[in-house]
């Protein structure tokens, strides 16, 4: 195997083709509204390079994805951005990409076998919400209160984030009972789930979901069981900035904050990672900031608002 | 003989109750398995049988009973709808881009979305009665092909539909949220329908033997066709009220796994997959113990991988004794 | 208004089931329309209702000519068919049944079917036809002949100019069928145009006015009923090369045989029957005659271990044989030939070689592999024996007519491969032809005789009784009521003791 | 005449030939369809046919086939296992947990993965075969419950499972890849069994007339419970490979959906829902079908919507064209 390979901020391979034609992004997550927005703003971007962007369609199944890796390295796409679904089972693939001379970008974690990596903590996400709210379950409740959080424990990204979330909270605003903790990861279900949650406590003061839309099915549970939209005592809270609940938040509703990652940032890197790599830039890989959005972001939400758009 | 004897005028009455009650629950076993579903939750969690959790209940099975029923129609008819999890998605956002963007009334937000939902059900209904393509299938394949179409037609999320529209999820009439009274609607013209329309007389003998239904003169297409129109719009009749309710509609997520929702109420409720056989009280039933389930489970507050395997136990637990009931009493 | 095909014609693949068939019924006629099996009667009649769209011919009914007819344009122009294979829908009710597709709605009531006035109407229906059930009851829960029964309300429900009857009798029994011929009777003197298909020829003597002999698809004999005797129906029927054959088989040499019992029931008794105590010898044929619903079924069922049998005990050559399932009563060296052809013998997506070898299939097998060579050979000896036509092997049974349908079900258990030690057969040869009825006469005699097996079948037609079996038991009510044997055994003595038993029998069972 | 004549001689084997191809696409409607697809993928790709591609698809339609086998098998008796996705995944994880942190060789880890899928097979027989219960519900209920199960017992993700382990699905005998070659083998198997074991006989006689087949002595139970006991185990031999293959393996999304595509390959394999009817032959092409037109939309870049939309339409059309095929014959 290329030694070339084995470290994540390693050099190109010498064979990699200067400009780059093609990238192929991979993204399992075709259901997530994120989805058609980056694909969106990377194509723009990636024309602007004379690059043209491919994409799968892998919908949310990792037996497809792995398929449609395979197909992608026997079609030699010179550049793959590829968000794994299941890290360690990407690793062999990854590896076959750079054997056959291609650029392998991880998206979202790192790999062993890998050109660079786009990275994101969803960790941190998870810990500014939980942190955010615990503040304002300290200042406004008095440190006392009932919460409940929306989680998931399927996929990596959502343990990362749940672990975040929970044990940010819990350990800045341990006077909160934590009544539940309920896998939901839809508004739907966040929704049936909260409302059967508000039905055993009635006087529940916040709602962390591990996505917004999760978290907006619990916002409108509230509402159904007859809270004020601008309720003072209730809390909502959620992760990817999904433009509802930026809505939401901009309206001063108690959906009160958003761990949001910038559409344009990712896209951004999507496009300029690989084309590093290709260029043979040292340290191509990106971090991409993730930023809690609460109602004083007024500018940042109406730009958030317009990438989405 | 002569206790029984001093019994017997008494007995006639009560026999008959009690032997009209033994039937009902005999041809719904489903019944008594729910009621103890019911009173175990009630009596470990306290809070189950509180009004604001009844509501919380029969509100999310409302949008599943208004598609199971056309559902169980087809299904007894001898077909099958595996498509309404995307029309139900594109109702929802048929509707809410009408109700939102284009600013027009409830009324016209939901006719588009049933006439979405009619024009996915017409598709299946071609393909499956008039071309005889596999039910399976076919609506396998609308269910990925409608689900792309929505992606494709409104790659984001809509939201923020207005009052009018919030009508449709939110109010209430007599104390009861508008999709359950839809719902109920929904229910009672089914059992109608089959109880005394000739056309619920054919769903069975197509159903049973289509040979014989077509000799009889019946139309075998027609009906079974129909069905299909009515389960589409059905679905996205549902999807139009979950995305009032919600004030948001997502076409990736909306209604993703929602058929096997529906049509495991449909089978849990004694509708044959075979065709043939099925009530709509036994669907109701269906509908119910899914709903409570659920409910109660997360009332519990199981932890999330009990609760699946709970869900999917209690599944084959309640199919047991809804397939006990008929054997033992045959013995 | 009467009925008139011409040229009629349809094939299926290669083979021609109708080739050029002409037949004129005028109205206030009975017409039998004879044919061996496979001839292309239900064919004809398919194409009359609906089922098929012919090749080439016309329809005419009532003056209006048709190239092609749905069942609906069928059911409008006048035409009631009782179909061979029973169209019922098992879970409605008879009166439902009856009304099935033309249902009475009122429009005070939204057009809700009226189901009171469905259910008067079907108790008058029935009454006519002389059926026991109710309006109201599940017509899946009815034994064969009150479904067939359900099916000829049905078809007089409908103000029909042309009736076509595809063996209505044959799951009827004896008395039911003289009903049956009653009212036929009566509707041609209302001026029906009536098409009568039957294999039994003393119903074409009784009823019919005219014949029409199909062979191969063709009319091979049309004349008026006058003036024909049974011996020339025969020879139209089996051709004349058979009959010689036929005839010299139909004697059945009536000696007792005795020995030691190899099938003995001690008051056996099961839901509906019983107690009953039979024995039959090796190499004995006995058969058990009896109404419609008196318990032969039941019987048998429960002797294979098919049904619960609540007391009594089984031996089979002196051994306790106590069958929970069919598969330990094949174990003991018992088979049945069951009644319900389609319910309860028929692979109907299956070929005709699978339905006629399954059992034997894996006994034949060598080392774990199916020795196809021996199964073929097994399957052309029995397809020659019992006279299976078209002797296709591959074609699925489905594609059979009715009587290959019985034979293909019969073959399974009388073949030259293996034979039971104890042969049950219900109804053996309802729907077969009187050529092929003969050949089975002879197949299961040569098994008794040859083999020593001992039989025992029922059946509801003195003429097979009396045919077929050494000695006969009279059952009525779930009892066996009486025993005729060598000389005494004749049709009229069969008669005369189910009409004694008959209204005992009946009163018990209802 | 007289050049037919003259090519008289020539004519039988020609003929005989040509009729023998013809009877095949006849059974085989799929056949030509699959054809055409991938003739117009070549086309357009201009790399579809390319060796590392073809590996690609073998190794991909490897695993479906494996399960689809016996799933077939148990459709044509007349039952249906909707489990298997779950039991792929126990499988993996049975067997990478014995690779890896147990350090026990591949014979004992796939070993270990049979006997997790037999598991579930077996509560699945028992329940359909035994217990007379709705396979549709049963078998949902377990995917669930063994889902949950699974999730569990192993709540992270396992990997690093050894060089040994390695080999099942890395190896290559003759150039040909491990999986493909075990699918081989299964699929003769499974063609061997229906064409000469007796056995094969009973389970379309089961299918297609199970009061017939009991009163023909056949064991109506223990042919479909073996059945279920092996579609079990050939999912979990699946999750094993794709394990082996990927060094890795996750509870809450290994097989997810894999139920839907391999009940898919096998329907649309011609093998009929309600049992009785069906070939291996078929099932191969059906795996084939769908394995090449997920492989060729990704070779052509189609964006993500259309290739879901494409997806669903493809399988409408391949059911059409199946089913037309032997329409258009009859009439
Ligand atoms: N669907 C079919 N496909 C192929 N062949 C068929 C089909 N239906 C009938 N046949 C063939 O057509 C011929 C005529 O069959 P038909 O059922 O009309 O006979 P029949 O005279 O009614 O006989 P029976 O007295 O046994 O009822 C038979 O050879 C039969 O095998
Ligand atoms: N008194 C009874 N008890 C139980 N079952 C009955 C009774 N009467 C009728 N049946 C049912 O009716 C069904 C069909 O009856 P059918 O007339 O075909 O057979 P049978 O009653 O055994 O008489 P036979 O074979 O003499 O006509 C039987 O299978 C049986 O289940
Ligand atoms: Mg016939
Ligand atoms: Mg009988």
């Amino acid at each position: 195997s290329a030694p070339a390979s084995t470290s994540s901020t390693s050099a190109p391979h010498a064979s990699t083709a200067k400009s780059l034609a093609k990238i192929g992004l991979d993204y399992p997550f075709t259901q997530l509204p994120l989805y058609s927005t980056l694909v969106r703003l990377s194509t723009a971007g990636a024309k602007k390079h004379g690059v043209s962007l491919v994409t799968t369609s892998d919908q949310t199944s990792p037996d497809t994805q792995a398929s449609n890796l395979a197909a992608w390295v026997s079609q030699k796409i010179p550049a793959i951005v590829s968000f794994p679904m299941v890290f360690e089972a990407t690793e062999k693939t990854a590896k076959s990409a750079l054997d056959a001379g291609l650029i392998w970008v991880t998206y979202g974690g790192s790999l062993e076998n890998q050109s660079a990596d786009i990275q994101f903590s969803f960790t941190e996400g998870g810990r500014l919400l939980g942190t955010a709210a615990a503040k304002w379950a300290n200042e406004t409740l008095g440190g006392k209160g009932k919460i409940a959080f929306l989680t998931d424990s399927t996929i990596q990204l959502g343990r990362d984030r749940t672990k975040g979330m929970i044990d940010a909270f819990t350990k800045l605003a341990p006077g909160v009972d934590v009544v539940a903790q309920e896998q939901a990861i839809d508004p739907d279900t966040g929704l049936s789930k909260s409302n059967a949650i508000l039905a055993k406590h009635r006087d529940l003061n916040l709602i962390l979901g591990v996505t917004d839309a999760a978290a907006y099915g619990g916002f409108k549970a509230l509402q159904q069981s007859g809270r004020s939209a601008t309720d003072v005592k209730t809390y909502v809270g959620g992760q990817d900035g999904a433009s509802m609940c930026l809505a939401a938040i901009k309206q001063g509703t108690f959906y009160r904050a958003s761990a949001a990652l910038a559409p344009q940032d990712i896209a951004d890197a999507i496009v300029d990672v690989p084309l590093a790599v290709a260029a043979g830039k040292a340290k191509p890989s990106v971090d991409v900031p993730i930023t809690l959005v609460t109602r004083a972001d007024g500018a940042k939400i109406d730009a958030l608002l317009a990438q989405n758009a | 003989m002569t206790a029984a004897a001093a019994a017997e005028p008494l007995r006639p009455a009560g026999r008959a109750l009690a032997s009209t009650g033994l039937a009902v629950i005999r041809r719904n076993p489903l019944l008594p398995v729910l009621a103890a579903l019911v009173l175990a939750f009630q009596f470990s969690t306290g809070s189950f049988l509180d009004a604001a959790n009844l509501r919380g209940i029969a509100t999310d099975a409302a949008t599943i009973a208004i598609v199971a029923v056309p559902l169980a129609l087809l299904v007894i008819s001898g077909y099958l709808d595996l498509s309404v999890g995307s029309s139900l998605a594109l109702g929802g956002l048929v509707a809410g881009q009408l109700a939102g963007a284009h600013h027009q009334s409830l009324a016209v937000a939901v006719l588009g979305a049933l006439g979405a939902g009619a024009a996915v059900g017409f598709v299946n209904g071609i393909l499956c009665c008039y071309l005889g393509l596999s039910p399976f299938i076919v609506t396998l394949g609308m269910l990925t092909a409608v689900r792309g179409l929505a992606q494709q037609l409104y790659p984001l999320p809509l939201s923020g539909f207005g009052t009018g529209f919030a009508w449709l999820g939110g109010a209430t009439l007599a104390g009861i949220a508008a999709p359950v009274v839809i719902a109920a609607l929904v229910l009672l013209s089914g059992a109608a329908f089959l109880a005394f329309a000739p056309a619920g007389r054919h769903v069975f003998a197509i159903g049973v033997n289509r040979e014989a239904a077509y000799l009889s003169g019946i139309s075998i297409r027609r009906t079974p066709f129909a069905l299909f129109l009515l389960t589409g719009a059905a679905a996205a009749l549902a999807g139009a009220i979950k995305a009032s309710t919600l004030d948001s509609v997502s076409s990736g997520t909306s209604g993703s796994g929602f058929e096997l929702a529906v049509l495991t109420a449909v089978l849990l409720g004694g509708v044959a997959l075979s065709g043939g056989s099925g009530t709509i009280f036994g669907v109701l039933l269906g509908v119910l113990f899914l709903g409570c389930l659920q409910n109660g489970l997360t009332l519990l507050s199981v932890p999330t991988f009990w609760q699946q395997i709970a869900q999917g136990s209690a599944l084959v637990v309640g199919a047991a004794l809804a397939f006990f009931g008929p054997r033992l009493r045959r013995a | 208004m009467s009925l008139r095909i011409s040229g009629l014609a349809k094939s299926f693949g290669g083979a021609k089931a109708l080739d050029g068939v002409d037949l004129t019924v005028p109205a206030g006629q009975v017409h039998a329309l004879l044919g061996h099996n496979g001839a292309g009667k239900s064919t004809l009649i398919k194409c009359l209702g609906g089922a098929y769209a012919p090749d080439a011919g016309t329809i005419e009914v009532g003056g209006v000519a048709y190239e092609r007819l749905s069942p609906r344009e069928s059911i409008a122009a006048g035409v009631a068919i009782i179909f061979q294979t029973l169209s019922v829908v098992e879970p409605l009710t008879v009166a439902e049944n009856i009304f099935l597709g033309q249902e009475w709605t009122r429009r005070s009531r939204l057009g809700a079917v009226d189901r009171r006035a469905q259910e008067n109407a079907a108790a008058g229906l029935l009454e006519r036809v002389a059926a026991s059930c109710s309006p109201r009851d599940r017509v899946g829960d009815l034994p064969m002949g009150q479904r067939q029964l359900v099916e000829i309300a049905k078809a007089l429900s409908r103000s029909a100019s042309v009736l076509v009857l595809d063996e209505p009798t044959a799951a009827l029994s004896t008395a039911e069928s003289g009903a049956l011929a009653e009212r036929v009777e009566d509707l041609r003197t209302q001026g029906l145009a009536i098409v009568y298909v039957t294999h039994l020829l003393s119903e074409v003597e009784r009823l019919a006015d005219a014949v029409t002999v199909l062979r191969d698809g063709r009319v091979s004999h049309a004349s008026p009923m006058a003036g024909l005797n049974r011996r020339d129906l025969v020879e139209a029927i089996a051709g004349t090369a058979s009959v010689a054959g036929s005839a010299s088989k139909e004697p059945v040499p009536k000696t007792t045989v005795s020995g030691p019992p190899v099938l003995e029931a001690e008051s056996l008794t099961g839901p509906g029957f019983g107690p009953v105590g039979l024995d039959v010898a090796g190499g004995e044929i006995v058969g058990l005659y009896g109404l419609i619903g008196s318990g032969r079924t039941r019987l048998l069922e429960t002797l294979f271990g098919r049904r619960p049998r609540t007391g009594g005990t089984v031996r089979v050559a002196g051994r306790t044989v106590h069958a929970a399932h069919p598969a330990d009563a094949l174990a003991a060296g018992i088979a049945l030939v069951p009644g319900d052809r389609r319910a309860q013998g028929l692979f109907a997506g299956l070929s005709a070689h699978d339905n006629a070898l399954l059992p034997a299939v894996r006994p034949l097998a060598r080392r774990g592999l199916r020795s196809r060579g021996a199964e073929g050979r097994i399957f052309t000896d029995l397809a020659r024996s019992i006279g299976l036509r078209p002797l296709a092997p591959r074609l699925p049974a489905s594609a059979f007519s009715g009587g290959n349908q019985q034979k293909l079900v019969l073959g399974r258990w009388v073949n030259s491969f293996r034979t039971p030690e104890i042969l049950l057969l219900d109804e053996p040869t309802q729907g077969v032809d009187v050529g092929s009825r003969a050949e089975i006469y002879c197949v299961v005699n040569r098994l008794a005789a040859e083999r020593g097996t001992a039989v025992l079948f029922a059946s509801s037609d003195p003429e097979e009784i009396v045919a077929l079996a050494h000695r006969c038991l009279v059952v009525a009510g779930g009892l066996v009521v009486g025993e005729l044997s060598g000389a005494g055994l004749t049709e009229e003595a069969l008669l005369s003791a189910i009409h004694d038993g008959a209204p005992h029998a009946q009163g018990e069972s209802r």
